[in-house]
């Protein structure tokens, strides 16, 4: 492959509850890109494509993103909604620009929580009508089941996972867009409400509403952009089997799988020793070290440990989510996307009291399926 | 628009999205709702080439693509293998909290279906545990036809 | 519809099975600050505001952020009036689910393309649904006919529906 | 300009048969049914395909991002996937999606599968879903709309209006006969233009069979690069290009007078491809047509025709099967609307009709280059160009 694309900017709005329109909220991000790298909706002179990640039951708006034409430069452009989580439009703008039909793609990402009364009722309706659906599962009791058969496989604890809930607090404390990081402790977690056993309140991330927005550019546009270049390296995706029981929940064999095409192609041997910080979507708290397993920062099993020794933690030998992640509040469909941007920042040295330093090579993560069916890896670089 | 007109006229109206859905079952989902609604029986399907038994049965192999129709005929009797203790309240679930969930490996399946648990102490609960299903006496050719699993 | 998917079924049976699930999902839909000022001022002042683009000039109502041709944060408040001629309009005979409500939505309704005084152009229901006389409404001035104050919740229906202003 | 990677082609169509309700499957045998055809056309089996890319309307079947549950029949278990929705262009923004994909260097054979079970859900209520909750959808009844048409109407007299009808009517006739030769076309029923002329009145002027109808049904593509493409067939079918045309969300009465999406579109394509008399230079036309009224306009739009010629094409039957500018000789969305499955039926089609594998409904005349059209979202334009050349 001889073409090479870069991100070249990003923004986000602040994650918190609020009654901002979904265009609204993507135009804050848009309106911060676009002043930041000086480029235009005009056509042939600037963006050349819009990729948008949103959903019509988040929206509860058939054909989501008609909403949000009139702030992607829609206006007689082109544009294309991928309908999932955040981190497949930047991998779907990624190979957009490869193919060579686009030089520069505007991606944003968009989502409401609080605007759904429950997040659940629309959980609900991602199970199928006739075996899961009318038995009343939504993500957060797939999630549980999920929590306890990984708990019990690999003997992790309620206390483990809890510690992933406190780090993202704390981290999150420096994260300017975080707005519901607390002083918690691990005791605070386990005493939370239990909720789908054993997933209690504090292990959940938070209802927020947010958007996120960057730009990819291929390398000499890029170039001409801004010195700060953040390369993408490695991508890949991979779906894995859709009912609960037809895998062992344990493990998440789909991210192992993804994580390793996003690997071979970044060139990466030993992602413990050569990734010097990752931004990955957990939802739910038992999520950080099953993830981290999957990505291969530890054997099966050992993602607790990981969190006991502090591997993942600031100042770690990989820091995990520095930006707090979705723990402390990031919705759905924005999640992957945010993940993406954070790792730019990191890598672009802007990531403030949340820097990484030194870092050089950040992986993103993004999943969409109520325990993990489709896992989104991305590999960034300076 | 700042921060501050937002607070000064943004609020929100309370409405709905209300549509319709009816899914058919489909001549192969037929088979196994009224095989369980008539018959009280739990068939799986076996790929031939994947040599798997599939619990949910499903006319396709996910892994091959092979069009599957070899009925198995399952236990009514399996082993759990997780479950959890829901304590929360929506419209769709079909009782009221407490609801236990479990995955339940039928023997003679290979793989697990999610469904209720019953007549069990939440204390109890193990994974590895054997359950039995339990079937309504009033049939509608639904999942919900299995009232629920209950310990052995 | 899904009555007439039962008589469907029906004529299936025994062999037809279908799993009906309804959904009904309350929402809380957010305004944002223009859209709030829209209706807050159709509320309290019987009002109609609309908003203009700095560079073209296009005058929408309702208002939206961003002009998605010029591209640039719309700031002008405009009033529009609450009279203005009628361009087209629709009338709708066929039955379905309103999805705002869940509920058969009454038909036949009509509804109306009216280039307001002020320059904007508004949708709205009519309060005429005969084609033959709805043909000579065409052209013709129309005003807003609103919900008495203290009925007013600032939504949609806080108009009641645009109505052929007699000469 | 836009330089390609490297060519693409279409190796493998797929489709079920499309019909009002298919209550003998689920929605995963119904896109299994596609994928398998598809499949069966390239001579693949599922392990030759890298990336899967699936699409349809949530709201349409009430299913949260339905590809999880679709895996078993689209076959994306443990391989990549993407997931496209854009309305009514869904199925054409797939087939972009899918021709990036491989063009990008880094998936070889891909396959697309575009579906929906109309049957499952509400059309109109689900279509009307699409406006503002807060205004226009509380007025907005689905596809179901005469305002569109009003205004070119309003300028019409009383002879005029009825020359148009009788046209239009003409039109679904002939539509109605390219069906009946499209095997798998949903309203195969020959029509004669009394039956169109007095059926049942939707919305002023739009008649029931003006209409497109709620068909269930999917759709697959195979795209492959060259090297593989070339060795999977002998008769690829390359897609030399696609332009997407967006427009912000439609208010309605402000956006008119402007230019349409389809003519913007056409132009950006023509001038790509140096295409400067469409008529001569493409053979034949797929053309996402929701209704007769809108086929008729769009032709112009489209075509670059001038006033009236769109009217004389269709009375001369230059746009029949037999005709010398063949338009939608699969029957057209009229005949079949799967709507996530529908624009990439008229890719489907375009390309059979340049394999010379459209069967009964096969042009007589020789097809060397195909358009198809997808519309959706608010007014929302797609185009792609299909040859049998592969392109330098």
């Amino acid at each position: 492959m001889t073409k090479k694309v870069a991100i070249v900017a990003v923004a986000q709005t602040k994650y918190e509850e609020n009654y901002y329109r979904q265009s609204e909220l993507v135009y804050q991000c848009v309106e911060k890109v676009l002043d930041e790298t000086g480029l235009t909706f005009e056509e042939g002179k600037g963006i050349d494509a819009a990729v948008t990640a949103s959903d019509d039951f988040w929206d509860a708006r058939t054909i989501s993103n008609t909403a949000i034409g009139d702030v992607v430069g829609a206006h007689y452009g082109t544009e294309e909604k991928v309908a999932q989580d955040g981190a497949q439009a930047a991998f779907y703008a990624y190979m957009e620009i490869l193919s060579g039909h686009s030089d520069i793609v505007l991606v944003t990402a968009h989502c409401k929580e609080s605007q759904p009364v429950s997040r659940n009722l629309i959980t609900n309706a991602g199970f199928d009508p006739y075996f899961q659906r009318p038995l009343g599962l939504d993500h957060l009791v797939a999630a549980a089941l999920q929590a306890r058969r990984y708990m019990h496989t690999y003997g992790i604890t309620r206390g483990q996972c809890a510690k992933a809930v406190v780090k993202s607090h704390k981290n999150g404390k420096n994260n300017p867009y975080v707005t519901k990081a607390r002083d918690i402790t691990v005791e605070d977690v386990l005493n939370s409400k239990m909720l789908a056993s054993p997933i209690s309140e504090l292990d959940i991330h938070p209802v927020t509403d947010g958007a996120c927005a960057l730009i990819l550019a291929e390398e000499e546009k890029a170039k001409k952009i801004t010195d700060n270049l953040v390369w993408m390296k490695g991508v890949s995706n991979c779906y894995d089997a859709f009912y609960l029981g037809d895998r062992d929940l344990a493990n998440c064999d789909s991210l192992v799988s993804a994580a390793k095409r996003a690997y071979k192609m970044a060139g990466i041997q030993n992602p413990l020793k050569e990734i010097d910080v990752a931004e990955i979507s957990t939802r739910y708290s038992y999520r950080e070290p099953l993830w981290t397993e999957g990505l291969g920062f530890c054997g099966r099993g050992e993602g607790g440990k990981l969190l006991d020794e502090g591997v993942t933690k600031m100042g770690g030998e990989i820091p995990v989510n520095p930006s707090g992640g979705v723990l402390v509040g990031c919705p759905y469909i924005t999640a992957g996307l945010a993940r993406v941007a954070e790792i730019a920042l990191q890598l672009r040295g802007e990531a403030g009291a949340r820097q990484v330093s030194g870092a050089e090579i950040g992986l993103a993560h993004g999943t969409s399926g109520p325990c993990g069916q489709l896992h989104c890896v991305l590999i960034l670089g300076k | 628009m700042s921060r501050k007109e937002h607070d000064k006229w943004a609020y929100s109206i309370p409405g709905k999205l209300a549509l319709n859905y009816i899914y058919y079952l489909g001549d192969f989902n037929t088979k196994f709702f009224t095989e369980l609604r008539d018959n009280k029986k739990i068939l799986g399907v076996k790929c031939p080439k994947c040599n798997r038994v599939y619990m949910p049965p499903r006319p396709v192999c996910g892994r091959c693509l092979s069009k599957l129709d070899e009925w198995v005929e399952l236990s009514d009797k399996g082993t759990l293998l997780s479950y959890t203790v829901v304590n929360y309240s929506e419209p769709y679930q079909p009782a009221a909290p407490p609801i236990i969930y479990g995955i339940i490996k039928l023997d003679g399946a290979d793989t697990g279906f999610t469904h209720l648990l019953g007549e069990v102490d939440a204390e109890k609960l193990r994974i590895g545990m054997r359950v039995q299903a339990v079937f309504k006496d009033k049939r509608e050719a639904s999942i919900q036809d299995i009232k629920y699993f209950k310990p052995i | 519809m899904v009555e007439r998917e039962e008589r469907f079924i029906k004529k299936r049976a025994p062999g037809t099975l279908a799993v009906k699930i309804p959904l009904r999902m309350p929402v809380n839909w957010p305004t944002g600050p223009y859209m709030g000022k829209f209706l807050k001022e159709i509320k309290e002042n019987a009002k109609i505001w609309g908003i203009k683009c700095s560079k073209c000039g296009r005058i929408v109502a309702p208002p939206r952020m961003v002009c998605g041709s010029c591209h640039i944060v719309q700031k002008e408040w405009i009033p529009l009036g609450n009279e203005g001629t009628l361009l087209y309009f629709s009338v709708v005979f066929q039955k379905f689910t309103d999805p705002q409500t869940g509920e058969e939505r009454k038909v036949p309704y009509a509804w109306g393309v009216i280039e307001l005084d002020g320059g904007g152009v508004i949708n709205h229901y009519l309060s005429e649904t005969e084609i033959t006389e709805l043909l000579q409404w065409r052209g013709k001035r129309v005003r807003a006919v609103f919900k008495d104050k203290k009925d007013r919740k600032g939504d949609f229906w806080d108009i009641k529906y645009f109505t052929l202003v007699e000469e | 300009m836009v330089k390609k990677n490297r060519n693409v082609a279409i190796v493998g169509v797929g489709q079920t048969y499309h019909k009002r309700r298919r209550p003998d499957v689920t929605q995963v045998e119904l896109v299994n049914e596609a994928v398998r055809a598809a499949l069966k056309d390239a001579q693949l089996d599922i392990a030759d395909i890298d990336v899967v890319v699936h699409g349809n309307m949530e709201l349409f079947e009430g299913n949260y991002q339905g590809d999880m549950w679709h895996v078993d029949g689209d076959g994306a278990y443990m391989k990549s996937g993407i997931r496209i929705t854009t309305g009514g262009t869904t199925g054409g923004a797939l087939v972009c999606a899918t021709d990036n994909i491989v063009a990008s260097g880094l998936y070889d054979v891909a396959l697309c599968v575009g579906f929906e079970k109309m049957e499952e859900g509400e059309a109109t209520g689900g279509i009307t879903g699409m406006a503002d909750p807060l205004w226009f959808r509380w007025m907005m009844s689905g596809a179901l709309t005469g305002a569109t048409f009003a205004e070119r109407l309003g300028a019409l007299t009383m002879e005029q209006l009825e020359r148009l009808e009788l046209v239009a009517a003409k039109l679904r006739v002939q539509l109605a006969d390219n069906a009946v030769r499209n095997p798998y076309a949903h309203l195969r029923m020959k029509l004669t233009v009394d039956d169109v002329m007095n059926s049942r009145l939707l919305v002023y002027p739009l008649r029931l069979f003006h209409m497109c109808p709620e068909s269930s049904g999917a759709c697959a593509l195979i795209l492959a690069s060259e090297e593989k493409a070339e060795r999977i067939t002998d008769k690829p079918v390359w897609i030399k290009d696609h332009v997407t045309t967006h427009l912000e969300d439609f208010v309605v009465g402000v956006i008119t007078g402007t230019e349409s999406t389809m003519r913007h579109c056409a132009r950006k394509l023509y001038e790509r491809n140096k295409i400067t008399n469409p008529l001569k230079q493409i053979d034949t036309f797929e053309m996402y047509d929701p209704n007769v009224w809108w086929h008729m306009d769009w032709m112009t739009e489209f075509l670059f025709l001038k006033p009236g010629e769109n009217i004389e094409m269709i009375e001369k039957g230059r746009t029949a099967l037999e005709g010398d500018f063949p338009i939608n000789a699969s029957g057209g969305v009229v005949s079949t609307n799967p709507i996530g499955a529908t624009a990439m039926l008229r890719v489907a089609e375009a390309a059979l009709q340049v394999r010379g594998d459209a069967g009964e409904h096969q042009i007589p005349k020789e097809v060397n280059t195909a358009m198809a059209s997808s519309f959706g979202g608010s007014t929302w334009t797609i185009l792609h160009l299909l040859t049998k050349e592969k392109p330098k």
